[in-house]
């Protein structure tokens, strides 16, 4: 570890920093035409504003920065540039963002999605991200319901759903396993395909990956992907007469998807930016992850479309309440198997590099223990009912 | 049966779009002028035709989905045509180098398209937010009863008029080249464009119209990728500039026939979606699947070659500029 | 019909210039320059009611002002001006490579393979063995088309370009293949802990070995086509197959072996990206400067030390409009915009250079 | 009738032109009157092409005045020119490749809509009946020899009814055959009160086909007379400005020895088809052997064979006899590979800036490209070829501005004397040459007829493929004949008759005939 804490160089200066002049860097893989960006770009201002930051002058944005050297080179322009904490939001900025963090000791450097501040020892560097695991477990829920309600009034006969997903990751498997048992918990027969565009981002792919999924049959499609084209796809096929519905992520769908969205889970950055931000501006000690659900506002869903079931808010009101109270939790072993069997132990960290987590026993009393050791999602088991179209 | 029918139906949208731009450029290139800004012509097309759309819905208590698409198809064509327009004066007045003005041509298309793209989802309030549900749907109605005939209807009628649209140009196209007078001029123009001068030909105006008109169609293909593709949104995902470089390829497959365009551009769609119906790819084996459009593409590129007729043959001066006084 | 004509001379008449002299076209391209400029400041004051001149001031400031900045202009520019001469050969032989994006990737992927599998080889060895790599790669993806075109005249547009693609899928695949953790797809920082495999620094900075890498290639390639036997085969072949057949010039060969150095040489800017720059890999390895570079090579001319003023002009243009764009938190396609406006006039300046108008003048 | 017969058609008055420093044209005047046929007459360069190229409406004139039927117009485009009735055959044809005959003929013209292609096939065939010609209207260009193009460029300038025509060395590619067809339509239009003008540098052309000659030199208009009233050798002395010999002399060289022996050689083209079925023969050093023939003949193919760019069929064999009696086969090797034997085999191809030159290098270039691979090392020497490039300007007086020009820029002559500068300076034992002075005027023709004799004096085997019966008969030794691609026999040419050698180029004679 460094011997400069941020805290002891920060606070010097920190006393005579007024709220006016404190600068904030924000480094984006993408910009406001793309829903994960444009969902952090929201959060990052409204935790700036409500710390009194001027959002015009003081917060820098440098978009569309690739998982490359010029990451590196964002990060040292927005140092030179006076910021005094710099954020990144891409999986691939991470590498790039310690280095810069190493360079630059007195700076506070916060990357989301990110798995290192944990061991890194840097005490500069933090990690960020949300539960959105238990908006999607919600989401699950108001998915569950319409296809209950499908089932019963006969317009689909088998509980079949589909999942675009962007890649075969720790990330998009917890997605979808939460939202998976949350369908689970109103229709225990449903089962899932999950198509894998191998891209964050791409418009046409989502969109034809929910045609491929619904050519099989799935009437409702989830996804984790950044596009809308997932839920447009579904809307166009339900424009054509065919009973489908779209969950979709990040994004309100209900502009492009009227008749078909049903919500969307979305993270609210705005939460972990201020208390980072709030601590740079203290000067005070970075924790190694910051990590949020619904008990602290840091998830949510979109508003609900016209298009679920009657009962879905109570539902959904009903299993937020349980999971900020505790009785509820998304990944209880009670209510999955893998290959057959019940689930006793799960290791959550990845020690020796081998990509198969080894330390931290994450299942404790009776449920897997997501983005508790670190904020990142962890949870990679591959549990029965739901079939990975082309993964492995 | 599903399957095969979404994998057509994949195969039709994704192949109306390179099929416009393919057209337009085909026309393009009977002219003599080998316009590499295809893909920033298409972006053109597409922003203006969104942009429209957005401000006269937004401005309309009710839109007419008939006006909208009207204005929408009109903007984008014009403002295509503007950039054809713009690649003319450089290389056919100012004689500019005709790789360099399109490449950049593609440069600046993509810039604008893509800075007012982003405005525009600003301005409505976020992404995901543009809404041109009505210009969107007028694009995408399909043709009234006859997509319900079953198997045949889902294959054949289940698309926006843009489809029979994109296949109509690449037919008149063909037989203007082929058939009429006009056409006959343009490609002596390609051809040999001293010869057509010393013959009349306005080489000028018509390496111009040929041009700019052949942005126009090309532009189409971008409203079709933003009004029925992604149905009326706005991505900078570079969506539309792939597909442009696939339009140019499809020029040279298509041994610069607009018909042969029409299968060859599905025939892309086919290969380009087919991964998703495959089963047993795996992540990594599913990309090297994803290559097959491209070596087929060289294949039959290869079987064209070996068999070295001169009516496949590009224009004969195509690329070059055209001085009357040079010797 | 014929007395419309009479007394008529075309309004505006167009002629060949002479021999124009050197200050006076570079004067020409300086007038086009500064009248982009101001076009291009009107639209964006057109759009953002930014003043011209501040957003000028703050372009120069992104791309130059302050040494970390200055640096980051010249690596990009050396990997921009690196493909650039790469292509030259195989454009002045008019063979329409417009497949460098694909080439630099199979470079970088050999290079990036490199640096992953032979941790252990002591670094010059290694250095040999990245760069040996990088070569055959992309030399290999400029001969397959070369040999094609060689062989049956296949056109060599359309397959360069689905080369392109082709490398990008096999890019996609090697990621897949090495990211971390699985399902990612990233394949982050290659040796991050150990370095090996990255360029050394030079003088304390880490890019002076790019410059030194690419002013040799520069140098090199100048000599080789202006001066050596085989640049004037490639000449020869470049404006008649007919005459260089005549001359016993083997023009199979030829197009095979220019292909290969082309190739080659834009593998090695995928090596300076990989192991020199990014240190990593990824489909955005080459980042569109495959065809950036095409404009680069043929505004040049396929002179590679003009080619270094316009690959910095257009990195500079680049990095001014992101610094713009992040300053005044305008859209960074603003860039593009930008760029577009320059070159164009800079494109339609060489017209007044070889060419006189001349307006009709009073005749009776 | 009699009105336009002596109505005058065209006055150029003090037209000037320039391309860049060169001035093409200084203050010429040119009348034409209608139904006369005006011969232009001028050296390589002395800006015949351009000045015609004005009324045509390729160029515009920097300077002067052009009246047509009496009216003072301004020729801004070909379209003009279409309209005021002026219609040119270009010195290199303006046809498009991949197009058919008929659609040649109508290209550009205002008709709009459908092409109708029967329409157009029955005016094409009123046109040819009318003035003799022989055409298939839907025939492409690139399956047509070159007599048949000039009668697709002759149809389509008649199509559009011009009564003014411009015929630039149309008989430069035409065998004497051909020539004597074509002149015989230019009469019918003159008899039909057209006005032509005819360049051409076969001044027994002038002399047989013209009604009036006017002179260009050095961009300068020298005078006219007509024709009746002079012969060659005046004209040639207004051409060049002094006085000039013409005459060929054909010394004999004191030793013959036997430099190339061709056996068996048959060539087939791409589709198969045999160019050149079992041909025999030796090409002796200190000896120009000429080869007749209509065109397409295979001399094309016979020269290339030798020179290493043909591939031949089994049982073929060229010989190559060096100075100490040893043999070489030259089949099978490429033009390095012969180079590199020792032999020194010059060639003027046919087809000068498609083959023997880089149009797009300026004139130190194109003499390296026989010599770039002299010299150890990797780098390519220019300085010999600059000074031969100096040599060869000064030595055959090429009008250029500068060695450091673009040798596409030059006029069909210059580019002429480049090339064959350029071979002669390779100290060749044999130089093969494709109708060497095709498009050179006179005075430059003779003096390649000079630099051949010179050569063979010095012991080099030159072959020489002509078409003017004439010249070949005064300048060779021997004369093989070609008759489709087979040896119809070799005569000696200096007691052989013009129309001898015709019979046998028509039809094959008999083995015997053989010399
Ligand atoms: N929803 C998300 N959650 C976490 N990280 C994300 C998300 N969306 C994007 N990212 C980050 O952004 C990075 C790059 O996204 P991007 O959209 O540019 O990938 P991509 O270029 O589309 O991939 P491909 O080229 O295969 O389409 C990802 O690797 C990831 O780290
Ligand atoms: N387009 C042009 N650009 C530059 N120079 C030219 C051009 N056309 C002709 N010239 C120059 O003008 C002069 C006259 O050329 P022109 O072709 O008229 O000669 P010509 O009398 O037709 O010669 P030839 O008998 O060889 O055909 C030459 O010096 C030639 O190089
Ligand atoms: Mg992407
Ligand atoms: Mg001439």
């Amino acid at each position: 570890g460094s011997s400069t804490t941020p805290a002891a160089s920060a606070s010097a200066s920190g006393s005579d920093t007024s709220t006016s002049d404190f600068k904030v860097g924000a480094i984006m893989v993408g910009d406001e035409n793309e829903g994960y960006t444009y969902a952090h770009i929201e959060g990052i201002k409204a935790a700036c504003e409500a710390l009194g930051i001027d959002t015009t002058n003081n917060l820098i944005f440098k978009y569309s920065i690739g998982e490359d050297e010029t990451c590196l080179d964002a990060a040292e322009q927005l140092a030179d540039a006076g910021c005094k904490v710099i954020f990144a939001n891409s999986f691939g900025h991470e590498t790039y963002l310690m280095e810069a963090a190493k360079e630059y000791p007195d700076i506070y450097f916060a990357h989301a999605t990110g798995t290192h501040a944990k061991t890194a020892g840097l005490a500069n560097f933090c990690n960020f991200f949300n539960n959105i695991y238990e908006a999607r477990y919600v989401s699950g829920i108001i998915a569950g319901m319409k296809l209950d309600e499908m089932l019963k009034d006969g317009s689909a006969t088998d509980p079949y759903i589909g999942y675009v997903g962007a890649y075969p990751y720790a990330e998009v498997v917890s997605g979808y396993t939460a939202f998976f048992l949350g369908i689970k918990s109103i229709v225990p027969d449903a089962h899932m395909d999950v198509q894998y565009t191998n891209s964050w981002f791409d418009q046409t792919a989502e969109g034809e990956a929910a045609n491929a999924l619904m050519a099989k049959g799935c009437v409702i499609i989830g996804q984790h992907a950044d596009s809308t084209g997932a839920p447009s796809a579904v809307e166009a096929a339900f424009k054509s007469g065919k009973q489908v519905y779209s969950v979709g992520y990040n994004v309100d769908m209900l502009s492009v998807a009227p008749d078909v969205a049903l919500t969307s889970p979305q993270i609210n950055w705005e939460i972990p930016y201020e208390e980072i931000i709030k601590t740079a501006m203290e000067g005070g000690t970075l924790e190694s992850d910051y990590c949020n659900g619904y008990a602290q506002d840091g998830v949510m869903l979109s508003p609900l479309g016209t298009a679920c079931a009657a009962g879905t808010q109570e539902a959904v009101d009903a299993a937020i309440a349980g999971i900020k109270d505790g009785s509820l939790h998304v990944f209880d072993t009670a209510n999955f198997t893998v290959g057959g069997a019940p689930v006793t132990s799960a290791f959550a960290t990845d020690t020796n590099g081998d990509f198969t987590p080894d330390a931290d026993e994450a299942i404790i009393d009776g449920y897997y223990h997501e983005s508790y050791f670190q904020s990142a999602p962890s949870f990679s088991l591959r549990i029965d009912g739901i079939t990975e179209l082309n993964a492995g | 049966m599903t399957q095969i029918i979404s994998l057509f139906q994949a195969a039709i949208v994704f192949g109306t779009v390179i099929l416009f731009g393919a057209t337009g450029e085909i026309l393009t290139e009977k002219s003599g002028n080998l316009n590499l800004g295809v893909p920033g012509i298409m972006y053109l097309g597409g922003i203006a035709g969104l942009v429209s759309a957005f401000f006269y819905e937004a401005n309309t208590a009710n839109p007419s989905a008939i006006v909208a698409v009207l204005l929408a198809t009109l903007c984008a064509f014009l403002a295509s045509a503007l950039g054809g327009l713009i690649y003319s004066f450089l290389t056919i007045s100012l004689r500019a180098n005709q790789n360099v003005t399109g490449l950049t041509l593609t440069i600046f298309g993509g810039g604008v398209a893509n800075f007012f793209g982003g405005s525009l989802n600003k301005l409505a309030g976020g992404v995901g937010q543009i809404s041109v549900a009505v210009t969107s749907g007028g694009f995408r109605t399909k043709l009234p009863g006859l997509s319900h005939l079953g198997t045949v209807g889902e294959l054949f009628f289940s698309y926006g008029f843009m489809v029979y649209l994109a296949i109509v140009i690449a037919i008149v196209t063909q037989y203007f080249l082929t058939k009429s007078r006009s056409g006959l001029n343009l490609r002596a123009v390609g051809e040999n464009p001293g010869t057509a001068d010393a013959a009349g030909i306005n080489v000028t105006r018509n390496k111009y119209l040929a041009t700019c008109i052949g942005a126009g169609i090309s532009g189409l293909g971008g409203l079709y990728y933003v009004m029925d593709y992604t149905k009326g949104t706005w991505a900078n995902d570079g969506g539309i500039e792939g597909l442009g470089w696939l339009a140019v390829a499809l020029v040279i497959f298509a041994t610069w026939k607009s018909v042969n365009a029409i299968w060859g551009s599905y025939l892309f769609g086919l290969l380009s979606w087919m991964y998703f119906y495959v089963p047993g790819l795996t992540r990594s084996s599913q990309e090297i699947f994803k290559m097959l459009p491209y070596l087929v593409t060289i294949a039959v590129l290869i079987i064209i070659s070996l068999r070295n007729r001169k009516e496949n043959q590009p224009p004969a001066s195509l690329g070059l500029a055209y001085f009357r006084e040079e010797r | 019909m014929s007395s419309t004509h009479e007394h008529k001379e075309p309004m505006i008449r167009i002629s060949k210039r002479t021999g124009i002299s050197k200050p006076k076209a570079w004067g020409i391209r300086a007038i086009a320059l500064v009248l982009a400029l101001i076009v291009a400041g009107l639209v964006i004051f057109a759009i953002v009611k930014l003043s011209p001149l501040k957003v000028y001031a703050t372009m120069f400031k992104g791309a130059l002002g302050s040494p970390r900045r200055v640096w980051a202009t010249i690596r990009d520019t050396m990997m921009m001006l690196c493909i650039a001469i790469g292509l030259a050969p195989a454009f002045k032989m008019r063979f329409w490579n417009i497949g460098a994006e694909g080439q630099v990737l199979v470079g970088g992927i050999a290079t990036a393979f490199c640096m992953i599998n032979f941790p252990t080889l002591p670094a010059p060895v290694l250095f040999l063995v990245m760069i040996l790599a990088s070569i055959i790669a992309g030399g290999i993806w400029g001969l397959i088309p070369g040999i094609f075109k060689a062989k049956w005249n296949t056109n060599e547009t359309l397959f360069t370009l689905m080369m392109n693609y082709v490398a990008i899928q096999l890019t996609s695949y090697s990621v897949a293949k090495w990211e971390s953790p699985p399902g990612s797809n990233s394949v982050g920082v290659i040796n991050q802990n150990t370095n090996i495999g990255w360029f050394p620094s030079i003088l304390g900075n880490d890019y002076v070995l790019n410059v030194i890498i690419v002013m040799a290639l520069a140098v090199g390639m100048y000599i080789y086509l202006k001066y050596s036997k085989q640049g004037y085969e490639i000449s020869v072949v470049g404006s008649s197959e007919n005459t260089a057949r005549y001359a016993g010039i083997n023009v199979k060969k030829v197009y095979i072996r220019t292909m290969a150095l082309s190739g080659a040489i834009c593998g090695i800017a995928g090596f300076l990206t990989v192991s020199g720059a990014s240190h990593t890999i990824s489909t955005a390895t080459a980042g569109g400067r495959g065809f950036t570079a095409i404009i680069v090579a043929w505004l040049a001319k396929f002179n590679t030390f003009v080619m270094i003023l316009i690959s910095f002009l257009l990195i500079f243009l680049e990095k001014g409009a992101v610094e713009i764009a992040s300053q005044y938190n305008l859209n960074e396609y603003a860039s593009s915009i930008i760029t577009g406006i320059i070159l164009f006039f800079i494109l339609g300046s060489e017209f007044f250079i070889n060419y006189k108008v001349n307006f009709r003048h009073g005749r009776h | 009738m009699v009105f336009l017969e002596t109505a005058t058609a065209v006055q150029m008055k003090d037209v000037t032109k320039r391309f860049g420093e060169v001035v093409a044209n200084n203050k010429v005047n040119l009348e034409l009157k209608r139904g006369e046929i005006l011969s232009l007459l001028g050296e390589n360069g002395s800006g015949k092409t351009t000045l015609m190229n004005m009324l045509a409406g390729i160029y515009y004139p920097d300077e002067g005045q052009i009246v047509v039927n009496g009216k003072d117009v301004a020729i801004r485009s070909p379209k003009d020119a279409y309209d005021l009735g002026i219609g040119m055959i270009h010195q290199h044809f303006k046809l498009v490749d991949v197009f058919t005959a008929a659609e040649n003929i109508v290209l550009g013209l205002e008709e709009k809509g459908k092409l109708d292609r029967k329409a157009i096939a029955v005016k094409v065939k009123e046109i040819s009946d009318k003035y003799g010609f022989d055409i298939d209207p839907n025939q492409k260009v690139y399956d047509m020899t070159v007599s048949q193009k000039q009668t697709v460029e002759i149809v389509k300038v008649l199509y559009r009814g011009a009564d003014i025509l411009i015929l630039d060395e149309p008989t430069a590619v035409l065998t004497p055959q051909e020539t004597d067809k074509l002149f015989a339509v230019m009469r019918n239009m003159k008899a039909d009160g057209k006005a032509l003008v005819i360049i051409t540098h076969k001044l027994h052309e002038v002399m047989d086909v013209s009604d009036r000659v006017a002179v260009l030199r050095k961009g300068e208009y020298i005078g006219d007379v007509a024709t009746t009233d002079t012969d060659p050798q005046k004209l040639t002395d207004m051409m060049v400005g002094h006085a000039v010999t013409l005459n060929i002399d054909r010394p004999k060289a004191d030793k013959l020895t036997e430099r190339i022996e061709v056996e068996h050689l048959t060539v087939k083209d791409k589709d198969g088809i045999n160019r050149l079925t079992d041909v025999s023969f030796t090409a002796m050093g200190g000896e120009i052997l000429g080869i007749a023939g209509i065109s397409g003949s295979g001399q094309k193919q016979l020269l290339e064979a030798i020179a290493g760019l043909q591939i031949a069929e089994e049982g073929s064999h060229i010989l190559y006899k060096d100075p100490e009696g040893k043999e070489h086969e030259l089949l099978g090797k490429n033009p390095l590979d012969i180079a590199k034997m020792g032999v020194a085999l010059s060639f003027v191809p046919e087809d000068r800036l498609g083959m023997g030159l880089v149009g797009d290098m300026d004139l130190t270039d194109n003499m390296l490209l026989r010599s770039y691979l002299t010299g150890r090392g990797a780098f390519a020497d220019r300085k010999a070829p600059k000074k031969l490039a100096n040599n060869v300007v000064d030595e055959l007086e090429v009008v250029t501005p500068s060695i450091a020009t673009q040798v596409r820029k030059l006029s069909g002559g210059n580019v002429q004397k480049v090339l064959v500068g350029r071979e002669i300076a390779m100290n060749p034992t044999v130089l093969m040459s494709a109708y060497a002075v095709r498009g050179l005027d006179i005075n430059t023709s003779y003096t390649i007829y000079n630099l051949m004799t010179e050569q063979k004096m010095k012991g080099v085997a030159v072959i020489y493929v002509g078409e003017d019966l004439d010249v070949l008969l005064e300048l060779c030794d021997r004369i093989l004949v070609l008759c489709g691609g087979q040896v119809s026999g070799i005569v000696d040419g200096r007691n052989t008759s013009k129309e001898q050698i015709g019979l046998m180029m028509t039809q094959l004679q008999d083995k015997e005939a053989k010399a």
